[in-house]
């Protein structure tokens, strides 16, 4: 019983802990502070995962999520606004009517959930280690394994690399004659060379 | 092909080739010569419509050497291929229909058709897009002809909006008038919301057709397999008219709030039909595309196009009448666009706009004759076809006749010609054979069927149809030879008229043709041609109609003649210069007041001007306030694309909760 | 081998990426050459191997994931043919900032593929992933003008949009996960009962489809991205993109809620309804061509979901040909599209005028292909929109197929906008002949002519409905 | 409604889980609706998806305990969850760089554009 309470106490405590930096997350008028919040939002949803028996995945979350994905949303915070900048505030429609849409659907699906019975399994005993069941998981060929899926990922990730560099790509390289279709030099000095360390730069540029 | 077919004439079992020659001339004449060579266009073009005349002629003179007149005349399909195959099982052929009705349009269409084209060569000269002009006049009788041998409702319906098209073309074929290209666009969306009840109307009883061609098919198949040849399927014309399948439709527990399924469909059907023929409220299109080409005018819109709602409603006859309430709605719209377009046609000052609704006027006739028709009454569907045929020619000429005094005078307003007699003889003796048998004169061909219908509405228990159709026809004479007289007689009204002269012979060859035919065409002994049901013999002339109907006639000539005739300036001039004779001519002048106090102020003014200024802005109005609404919608629902993304999202969100919401308590 | 086709898209892919790197930039017009052959050769692969499934029954090829294959492939064939000009460099007018021929080719060929996974998965992971991948590079590809603010703003709208509808789709997902306790559609489709939790489920997985399928009013976006990304991506986003919209929709709703799926007609029905009347009205004030496409084809969307109303799943052939018939079509228009905006830059509907006079038989095309997206027989459009408006005809939905009537006569009334443009307007008075690059001419031919002969001979329809048709009899019975 | 209050006891269950991610999926729904920077609704992208990720976690728990689905699941989703980012930032950048802003209330060059009768 004590495990139990255990449990129950870290549940509710991870719960608001996640839930007040998520709502930091979305409220903090300085970006970078988000992003740490983010950061922790994340880091607690790994807490969840290693009270769910997900270990392996804590894992992969802490590592891919907050070792990469949130780096690189700092990166571009860094790229595309200034650091000690506020972002100006939403005009109170839209965020009575973000407010609204939030609430009607955490309403309904709440109402919807409290309603339902999930049919909770029979105590199965989770497996011994879970970073060996994914692993066999994601590499069978049969009709229980995910083979197809993690390819057409490594797909996904190849093709998001490329178009996302294709797409942030600075300028031609000096090799791309104009016929075939590049940047005008003109539109190039379009764009000011220093701009993102510009400091009045930013998504609050006035 | 059965061995049915393979019996059957050479010319019937290729009769198809009836619409395959002018495709062809079609895109030869529209991708190879209209580009290269545009002057022999219209040669090629009228050649290949007198192609299929013959080819037409010879159709009909077969069909009736098999089943011959006075006998029974079955309906055939001596050719047919696969076009749809929705399953196994339901299958839509492309193919050919003969049967009375069918052979009589082929022949129309045909006849007149070619000799617009003829016409046109002359019509048509020096103007620019002469090889254009021929395109789409080829592509026209085309589409009609697959129309009219259309042996089942899908095919029907798709060349139905190919002749749609083909008019839109034509009417808008002067585009650089902004009227005309107004008028094209109005003559296509009007017709094409009509369409759309047709289209409904197709998918239910196509529908319901289907369900039942499990139960019905095989009994219907085996009462025609002895004449149609190819298999049956479940949209072919002759199983949709079986009585079998219609009593299926009618049944009461198919009905939807009282009224049965086959009446809401056959309304809806007959909605298509006023569509293209123009049937009150859906006429409004018809005036305005006078603004096309003249020759177009005479061949679509008076003599071949605005007839195939008359055809489509003659050709599910049958189910029209089983449903019976249909048939009277088609009676009592025919009856009052019937009327409601003579009296605007009394108003109207140019030339073509009043033959126009004369057109609608004797449309509405030939509906209304249809609507006072029933299986075993048929004199009105004779009746019908008889005067759609005799139509034909004599509003075929009306029209070219108009297109040459047009061409003479370089105007359509009538008060700018007149005296047009001596310099123009060829035109005004056949606008006068036109104008006598439109009025129904005896013994030109507009009596005799007029004549049938009259008779046909009084005998089928209709006295109201028929006094309004009495009415309709004083009405039809006065107008016609008002224009007749301000147009040909008289005193030239403007110099235009007076340097006005005869037409070439390419143009008056044709409506001497005409004039010939809509002189004689009464004489065809129609009803052993025609009919459907119990088989009608031509019934003759019946006084008790013939009178009344020429009086009528005559009174409205005459009063014409008195209203528009002479020369009122003279008439004072002559009063000066008499004195002794003064009062006498002044009290002919006190007539001539109270004539003109009776139809002027009183009739024109109080009853005319306003239903055709209700045609003009109220019945207009709705399409323009149809219209209006729908850009306005869009306006509004457009403003919610407002750029701003995070606004999208609101809307998204709120459509998931709005569909979330929705499931949930459809559910519980 | 029945991932044959996949795998040469694939190989595809990355040969030309690595293609790029060691090619001249003369050199790289090649690139679309291989690309195409690929393509053909993924097409060919497709028709010659049978239907059959591999991995235990998880990558599953059947005669409807043929058909879907067919509609991707060929979509994306006709994009290839549309693009290479602009991306070749071979325009009066310069298209700014779009390059980099490698990697276009690359990533529009990557989610080719994720489309063409997508109908054989018969797992949530595998449709989710699948999907993600037929969907996130092509926020890449609408940003591909790199310095073109419209196109950046098109790029961004459509990431924001994408990422919401899909974090819906996948908490939908979530749950029929939870509901079933398996990822395998089939188990699903067996455990799931109506109840609350599955509706809601539903809700969140039909927003995910109607942002890919644009229907009203997850559609929002279509209109600002249409406007702002390159001219070949869109006619790909039109095309491709919707398709693979359907082919969600036809895994989600055939697949897992099979059994239901009759009593969610009125709902789909009002989706259909309230979609092509959306799209009808407000393509008729638009001012942009672009614009105007995105609306037109978003009334499309609205046709195409009637195929759901079926009583008996006999709808899913109607809406595969009707899905072929526009391929075709829109193809054709967007062939004419991006010609005169390579040629002369204008892309407002207005400044068609003339074409008639400058170019006829392009301008013919683009009639013919009008005339087939409003459904003027006896086109194919005709002939799709018969079959699709027989089907609710069929099931009862008499209202909805007199509002698809009613829209169908509105869109003629603006499709006829552009042939009046073309034919009726007076020509610029500087107008010469233009020209017409050999490619272009070819496609916007080829289209046109399908979409006449899909018209005429639907033989194709035949041949769809009896492979289908057969496969649902097994699936339902 | 007594299954409310049997869903509503102390110990956490699947319904207070799931609760839990709905609320979570809601603020990240807040944030994408009303963030002005674009960078900032691409973080509250990632509150959704990692709410969808937890959600396949849970019922991967409480339904099927014995199996991985859901957690592999979850794998796939971090994984599409990152390509997501590396395009939605590429775009960003080269949004900023054409036009300096990232703020989604100054970008409506394109918008409803219609015709005047």
């Amino acid at each position: 019983m004590s495990e139990g309470a255990v449990e129950t106490i870290l549940f509710y405590a991870i719960a608001a802990m996640s839930l007040f930096f998520a709502i930091a997350t979305v409220t903090a008028r300085r970006l970078l502070r988000a992003a740490v919040a983010l950061m922790f939002v994340l880091v607690l949803s790994a807490g969840f995962y290693v009270m769910l028996a997900a270990e392996f995945l804590a894992g992969v979350q802490v590592l891919v999520y907050v070792g990469g994905i949130v780096v690189v949303i700092v990166f571009v915070i860094m790229l595309t606004s200034s650091v000690d900048l506020l972002e100006e505030r939403p005009p109170l429609l839209r965020k009575a009517l973000g407010a609204l849409a939030a609430i009607g659907f955490f309403g309904t699906t709440a109402a919807v959930y409290l309603t339902t019975d999930f049919g909770a399994a029979a105590d199965a005993a989770p497996p011994a280690e879970s970073a060996r069941a994914i692993g066999a998981a994601l590499l069978d060929y049969g009709p229980h394994g995910y083979v197809v899926p993690f390819e057409v990922i490594s797909l996904l990730l190849l093709a998001a690399l490329v178009g996302g560099i294709a797409v942030a790509r600075r300028s031609p390289p000096p090799s791309q004659p104009l016929t075939s279709g590049g940047d005008l030099p003109g539109e190039v000095s379009f764009t000011p060379p220093k701009r993102q360390n510009d400091p009045e730069g930013g998504a609050s540029h006035a | 092909m059965s061995g049915a077919v393979a019996a059957l004439p050479f010319i019937l079992r290729n009769a198809w080739l009836v619409a395959a020659i002018p495709f062809v001339s079609f895109v030869f004449v529209g991708l190879v010569l209209r580009p290269k060579v545009p002057r022999i266009a219209g040669v090629v073009a009228t050649l290949s419509i007198f192609a299929a005349a013959g080819v037409a002629g010879g159709v009909a003179w077969e069909y009736y050497h098999l089943f011959p007149p006075g006998a029974l005349h079955p309906a055939i399909v001596p050719f047919a291929f696969e076009w749809l195959r929705f399953m196994p099982g339901l299958t839509v052929t492309m193919g050919v229909l003969l049967d009375p009705i069918s052979v009589l349009l082929l022949l129309v269409v045909t006849s007149v058709s070619a000799l617009v084209h003829l016409y046109s060569i002359g019509y048509m000269h020096g103007d620019p897009g002469f090889g254009r002009f021929f395109t789409f006049l080829n592509l026209f009788t085309f589409s009609m002809l697959g129309l009219v041998i259309a042996p089942n409702i899908l095919q029907i319906y798709v060349f139905w909006e190919l002749v749609g098209v083909s008019s839109f073309l034509l009417i808008g074929y002067y585009y650089e008038k902004p009227s005309a290209v107004a008028a094209s666009k109005k003559a296509f969306i009007v017709t094409r919301f009509a369409d759309l009840g047709f289209l409904i109307g197709v998918l239910i009883l196509g529908y319901n057709g289907y369900t039942a061609f499990g139960d019905v098919g095989p009994t219907v198949a085996r009462e025609v397999t002895g004449r149609i040849a190819t298999d049956l399927q479940p949209f072919d014309f002759l199983y949709l008219t079986h009585p079998d399948l219609l009593g299926r439709l009618a049944a009461p527990a198919l009905a939807v709030g009282g009224v049965s399924l086959l009446t809401i469909a056959m309304i809806l059907v007959f909605m298509g039909a006023a569509g293209k023929s123009a049937m009150f409220p859906l006429h409004i299109w018809l005036p305005d595309a006078m603004e096309g080409p003249t020759p177009v005018s005479a061949l679509i819109h008076a003599a071949t196009m605005v007839v195939a709602g008359v055809y489509l409603v003659a050709r599910l006859f049958p189910a029209f009448a089983f449903s019976g309430d249909a048939l009277t709605v088609v009676m009592c719209v025919g009856a009052f666009t019937s009327l409601f377009a003579a009296v605007i046609g009394c108003t109207q000052d140019d030339i073509k706009r009043v033959l126009a609704f004369s057109t609608l006027s004797q449309l509405g006739y030939m509906m209304f004759a249809l609507g006072v028709a029933a299986m075993d009454r048929p004199a009105g569907y004779t009746a019908s076809m008889f005067h759609l045929f005799t139509h034909a020619f004599f509003k075929a000429l009306l029209f070219l006749g108009a297109g040459a005094v047009i061409h003479a005078v370089h105007t359509n307003s009538i008060w700018e010609m007149g005296a047009l007699r001596r310099k123009m003889p060829i035109t005004h003796l056949t606008f006068l054979v036109a104008t006598l048998a439109i009025a129904g004169v005896w013994p030109l061909s507009g009596f005799f069927s007029k004549d049938e219908i009259l008779a046909a509405a009084l005998r089928g228990g209709h006295p109201v149809v028929f006094g309004l159709g009495l009415l309709v026809a004083a009405l039809t004479a006065f107008y016609m030879f008002r224009i007749y007289i301000v147009v040909f007689l008289g005193r030239a009204r403007h110099e235009h008229a007076e340097h006005a002269h005869e037409a070439p012979f390419v143009m008056w060859a044709p409506l001497a043709l005409l004039a010939l035919l809509s002189a004689v065409a009464g004489f065809v002994p129609f009803g052993s041609f025609v009919g459907i049901g119990a088989e009608a013999g031509h019934e003759g002339i019946d006084l008790a109609v013939a009178i009344p109907a020429s009086t009528a006639g005559v009174l409205g000539i005459g009063l014409a003649f008195l209203l528009y005739s002479g020369d009122g300036a003279r008439a004072t001039a002559g009063a000066n210069a008499l004195g002794g004779a003064y009062r006498v001519v002044k009290r002919k002048f006190y007539v001539d007041e109270l004539y003109l106090f009776v139809t002027h102020r009183i009739i024109f003014r109080h009853i005319s001007r306003p239903i055709a200024w209700f045609d003009r802005h109220a019945v207009d109005g709705m399409v323009n306030l149809s219209g209006w609404t729908t850009r306005r919608t869009g306006s509004l629902l457009g403003a919610l694309h407002g750029g701003r993304v995070q606004a999208y999202g609101v809307w998204l969100v709120g459509g998931t909760l709005f569909l979330l919401l929705v499931l949930w308590s459809a559910a519980f | 081998m029945c991932m044959l086709p996949e795998l040469i898209v694939v190989a595809t892919a990355l040969t030309v990426l690595v293609a790029d790197l060691f090619l001249s930039e003369r050199r790289r017009v090649v690139l679309a050459l291989l690309t195409l052959v690929g393509l053909a050769a993924a097409l060919a692969a497709l028709l010659a191997a049978p239907a059959g499934s591999l991995f235990g029954g998880r990558f599953s090829v059947d005669e409807v994931a043929i058909w879907f294959k067919v509609v991707f492939l060929l979509a994306s064939f006709l994009t290839v043919c549309l693009s290479l000009d602009q991306l070749d460099g071979r325009v009066k007018v310069r298209v700014r900032g779009i390059g980099l021929r490698g990697e276009y080719y690359a990533v529009l060929l990557s989610t080719l593929v994720g489309a063409m996974f997508l109908v054989s998965a018969r797992d949530l992971v595998t449709l989710y992933v699948s999907l993600e991948l037929a969907t996130i590079p092509l926020f890449a590809l609408a940003a591909w003008k790199r310095s073109d603010a419209g196109s950046q703003e098109a790029g961004l709208k459509y990431v924001v949009m994408g990422a919401l509808a899909s974090a819906f789709l996948l908490y939908g997902f979530s749950l029929l996960f939870g509901l079933a306790g398996s990822t395998d559609l089939a188990a699903i489709a067996a455990a799931v009962r109506p109840s609350p939790a599955l509706f809601l489920a539903l809700a969140l997985v039909t927003t995910g489809i109607g942002f890919k399928l644009t229907l009203v009013p997850f559609h929002m976006w279509a209109g600002d991205v249409y406007e702002g990304a390159p001219l070949p991506v869109i006619a790909y986003l039109s095309v491709a993109s919707k398709a693979v919209g359907l082919a969600v929709m036809f895994q989600i709703f055939y697949r897992v809620l099979g059994h239901m799926v009759k009593d969610l007609g009125p709902l789909l029905a009002f989706l259909a309804a309230a979609t092509m009347t959306l799209g009808n009205t407000v393509a008729i004030v638009q001012r942009s061509i672009k614009r105007f496409m995105a609306f037109s084809a978003i009334s499309q969307a609205g046709y195409i979901v009637m195929g759901f109303l079926g009583p008996d799943a006999g709808g899913v052939p109607a809406m595969l040909f009707y899905m072929l018939a526009y391929v075709a079509a829109n193809m054709a228009v967007f062939g004419v599209i991006i010609f005169y905006a390579n040629a002369t830059g204008r892309e407002r509907i207005e400044e068609y005028r003339g074409l008639a006079r400058t170019n006829p038989l392009l301008a013919l095309a683009m009639m013919l292909a009008l005339f087939s997206l409003a459904g003027i027989p006896p086109l194919s459009g005709f002939v799709g929109k018969f079959f699709l408006f027989s089907i609710a005809s069929k099931a009862g939905f008499h209202w909805l197929v007199a509002v698809a009537a009613v829209n169908s006569t509105i869109s003629l009334y603006y499709y006829l906008r552009i042939v009046r443009q073309m034919y009726i307007e007076p020509v610029y008075p500087e107008a010469a002949r233009l020209p017409v690059t050999p490619t272009l001419a070819a496609t916007v031919a080829v289209t046109t002519v399908a979409s006449l002969v899909l018209g005429l001979v639907p033989v194709f329809y035949e041949v769809i409905h009896n492979q289908t048709i057969e496969w649902l009899a097994k699936l339902v019975g | 409604m007594p299954d409310i209050l049997a869903g509503l006891g102390l110990a956490p269950g699947i319904v207070h889980w799931m609760v839990l991610t709905a609320a979570l999926f809601a603020v990240g729904l807040y944030g994408i609706l009303t963030r002005r920077s674009a960078v900032g609704v691409l973080m509250a992208v990632e509150l959704l998806l990692n709410s969808a990720a937890l959600s396949f976690v849970v019922f991967n728990h409480f339904r099927m305990p014995a199996l991985v689905d859901g957690q592999v699941m979850a794998v796939f989703v971090i994984a599409v969850a990152a390509a997501e980012v590396v395009v939605g930032m590429a775009v960003f950048v080269a949004l900023y760089r054409v036009s300096h802003t990232v703020d989604l209330n100054r970008l409506d060059r394109l918008k409803n554009d219609e015709v005047k009768p």
